[in-house]
């Protein structure tokens, strides 16, 4: 069976070690705060000028001037800070941020990643997201594994605008966990109940197969 | 250094036809409202604004692309709003996207007397199609420019009379740097108090940059996105 | 998100002979006594020291300048001490003497992730010689690049302990420009609270920045030139 | 009569303007600040980090954590704020900094400004005097017009390095005002009792004389 959404997020959560400091992108990568293993003690930064973010409001709590970059109403936890923009990618870009976990439309055996643009459709920008690629020093894609007509965006190389190059260090997706390495793609484990072979049809890029591969336990 | 004007009109009334003008704010998130609202209503036209983002349809620079007063956005993230879609399809709106770190730093390196800033965001991308690529360290940074804006617009939480500013959570997001960046830098505030009242520790934006300040009012700060959690 | 060590001796534990170290302040402003202390104890050699000025005979930098523990001295403005003086005549002192504000600028870079900046410090000096040149719109610039420093040891007023801090008036000068430029950042302060205490908009140095946080002792700021007004 | 250098503090301060932000160097400069006309009301910048600079503290009202560029223990006043070298000197290399105000040992005749380093002596740094002349929009030099030796210090060329070059706008010494124009010295005024001959005598750049040359009254 494919993951669900959540149970992607929660697959990447168990990426997170001990005093990382993380930012979460839109989508699916938003999801990976709410399975963060106990124990476990992350700091989430928005790139919109928070350090230290927290669950939504309750309700009626709400505060406009209190935002996460997909412009949610969200909270602080203690021990956050706020800063302007020039900072916060500042911090970005000088590797001060330790995890980046954000959508893909597509990723090559490289690690290219497009995620920004289809060309032909409106466009709405980049955002954050070729700052975050460009300078993250560990960057891990959360995506489907296949587009709805079943294409692979596992590729050898990306069809659509790039995001940015040779970035992305692992994927997760609805079907399998999977490294970039220098090689191409290193399949890690697969979804419950997905076979390699399924796993092999459905990835168009260059596939390393190593030795048994485990399934995933949720 | 008094440098308090009375309302929204008087503070942007040289802002003119053709005028490179940045706006602060994040999505709705510290725009400056009464601002925004007196450019409508001077109807000045054919504006470069620079801003992280275009508005709403019905809110924020939105009402300023309804009336067709832009010519161009350079923004990082646009397209809220349909009416911004209809204009940039039709070619009647020039849209400049570049990347809202890249953004950011070129805002800060205008403030900072920093002519061109080195940033690796949109390397290997169309972003950096046309721009000089320079390798540091063996890793490869594009070569941005400062901004050069006629007047920068920005929105801050408590403000003194003599122009220096406090920005409140996520509402600072640009506002800082577009204030330090403007030839002309016009500050609305919620609250304007008199000077000696703000600790001057925690001055975000120091007066120095600042060349108008006016008390706002009426703010809406619509929410986008309303995101909550049930009851305790 | 704990950063608290025990103290100074804990918190410069791991620096090395031949490490090039940051040491915030301005004179002897902000300077981190408590770190200079346990350098000083714990002997460590031939130092790369990265700051504004180099302490006086007894006191601050100083201290471990008369120890011999100094290779090289990257500074704005040294000399404020005749240890200093004989180490550098006798050649047994490095300086490297380059403006404040590129001083100020290669710690920012650092911090932000820029590998260089342009500054027109210096053109047409000294400073310039082997440095690349480069004109925009007309006036000429050096090419300076990032600092790359193995520790920064700032000192701040107040810090949480996940490394939050905020700095007083002018002792806030380097420190928190060298606290987001080294690759492992020491901070001490002279209030350490619990965190939650610090108001999250007042931050000067957000916490990912620091790695370890101390409350410091005995601090003695000494004033180098004291100036006053005869009573009221 | 030479000025002293009171009267060449007091004679620059006539040259602020009513908004004007300034910073002030050691020595004569800082002078400047006890004869702001009334009327007009200027911002003083410290480069280690404070807009709003005060006078001296009364005594035991010293604050270590509050000096000057000069390591003074000085005050602030209302409206005065804080902030780090970096931001301090991005407002000067912007030209938010209206009138920068230094001592000099030699200018030359196009502007040139040398005063961080003797050869031969202890050098003791050149602090933020190179960036503050390479960036300031108006350069006033206080200075005296010839050094112990009765040598002018007002040249063709510099003879010492060069702290920067091309950007002193004027000159305040001992015994005139000078502008510094393309075409070399132009003398603006006199020192009280001071001819056109002997400022013509102690000026080793060209000097620009053009009509009557009034006399400075205090």
């Amino acid at each position: 069976m494919s993951l669900t959404k959540e149970q992607i997020a929660q697959r990447i959560a168990r990426e997170l070690k001990n005093g990382y400091y993380v930012n979460l992108g839109i989508g699916i990568p938003t999801l990976v705060a709410n399975y963060i293993p106990s124990g476990i003690n992350v700091v989430l930064q928005s790139e919109n000028g928070l350090l230290g973010m927290g669950p939504f409001p309750f309700e009626g709590e709400e505060d406009p001037d209190l935002i996460n970059a997909g412009k949610q109403t969200i909270t602080t936890v203690p021990g956050s800070a706020f800063f302007d923009s020039a900072m916060s990618f500042g911090m970005i870009r000088a590797g001060k941020v330790d995890l980046t976990v954000l959508g893909a439309m597509e990723v090559s055996e490289e690690g290219d990643i497009a995620n920004w643009k289809i060309p032909g459709k409106m466009v709405k920008g980049m955002g954050g997201a070729m700052d975050l690629v460009a300078s993250a020093k560990n960057i891990i894609v959360a995506m489907m594994h296949s587009n709805p007509k079943g294409e692979s965006k596992l590729l050898a190389k990306c069809t659509l605008p790039l995001t940015g190059v040779k970035c992305v260090k692992k994927i997760v997706s609805d079907i399998a966990v999977l490294d970039v390495t220098a090689d191409g793609f290193r399949l890690l484990e697969r979804a419950p109940g997905i076979t390699v072979e399924e796993i092999k049809s459905k990835t168009a890029g260059k596939l390393i197969i190593e030795g048994e591969i485990p399934e995933m336990q949720f | 250094m008094n440098k308090v004007v009375s309302a929204a009109d008087e503070a942007i009334k040289d802002v003119f036809d053709g005028a490179i003008v940045m706006l602060g704010g994040f999505g709705l998130c510290g725009i400056p409202e009464n601002c925004i609202t007196a450019l409508v209503k001077k109807g000045v036209k054919k504006l470069t604004c620079i801003s992280n983002n275009a508005g709403v349809d019905d809110f924020g620079i939105g009402l300023m692309l309804k009336q067709r007063q832009v010519k161009k956005m350079i923004s990082s993230y646009v397209g809220e709003n349909a009416e911004f879609e209809r204009q940039l399809l039709s070619g009647e709106l020039e849209v400049e996207l570049i990347p809202q770190g890249t953004l950011a730093t070129r805002c800060m390196a205008a403030g900072y007397g920093m002519p061109a800033v080195f940033t690796p965001a949109g390397v290997g991308t169309e972003v950096a199609i046309g721009k000089e690529v320079r390798q540091f360290n063996g890793k490869e940074y594009l070569l941005e420019h400062a901004f050069d804006a006629d007047f920068a617009i920005v929105k801050a939480w408590k403000g003194d009379t003599d122009g220096n500013l406090i920005y409140k959570e996520t509402a600072r997001n640009f506002n800082p740097l577009m204030a330090m960046a403007g030839k002309i830098t016009i500050a609305e505030v919620e609250q304007l108090v008199p000077v000696g009242e703000l600790d001057p520790n925690n001055i975000h934006t120091p007066g120095i940059y600042v060349h108008r300040i006016f008390q706002g009012s009426n703010y809406q700060k619509r929410i986008e996105q309303l995101t909550v959690r049930k009851a305790k």
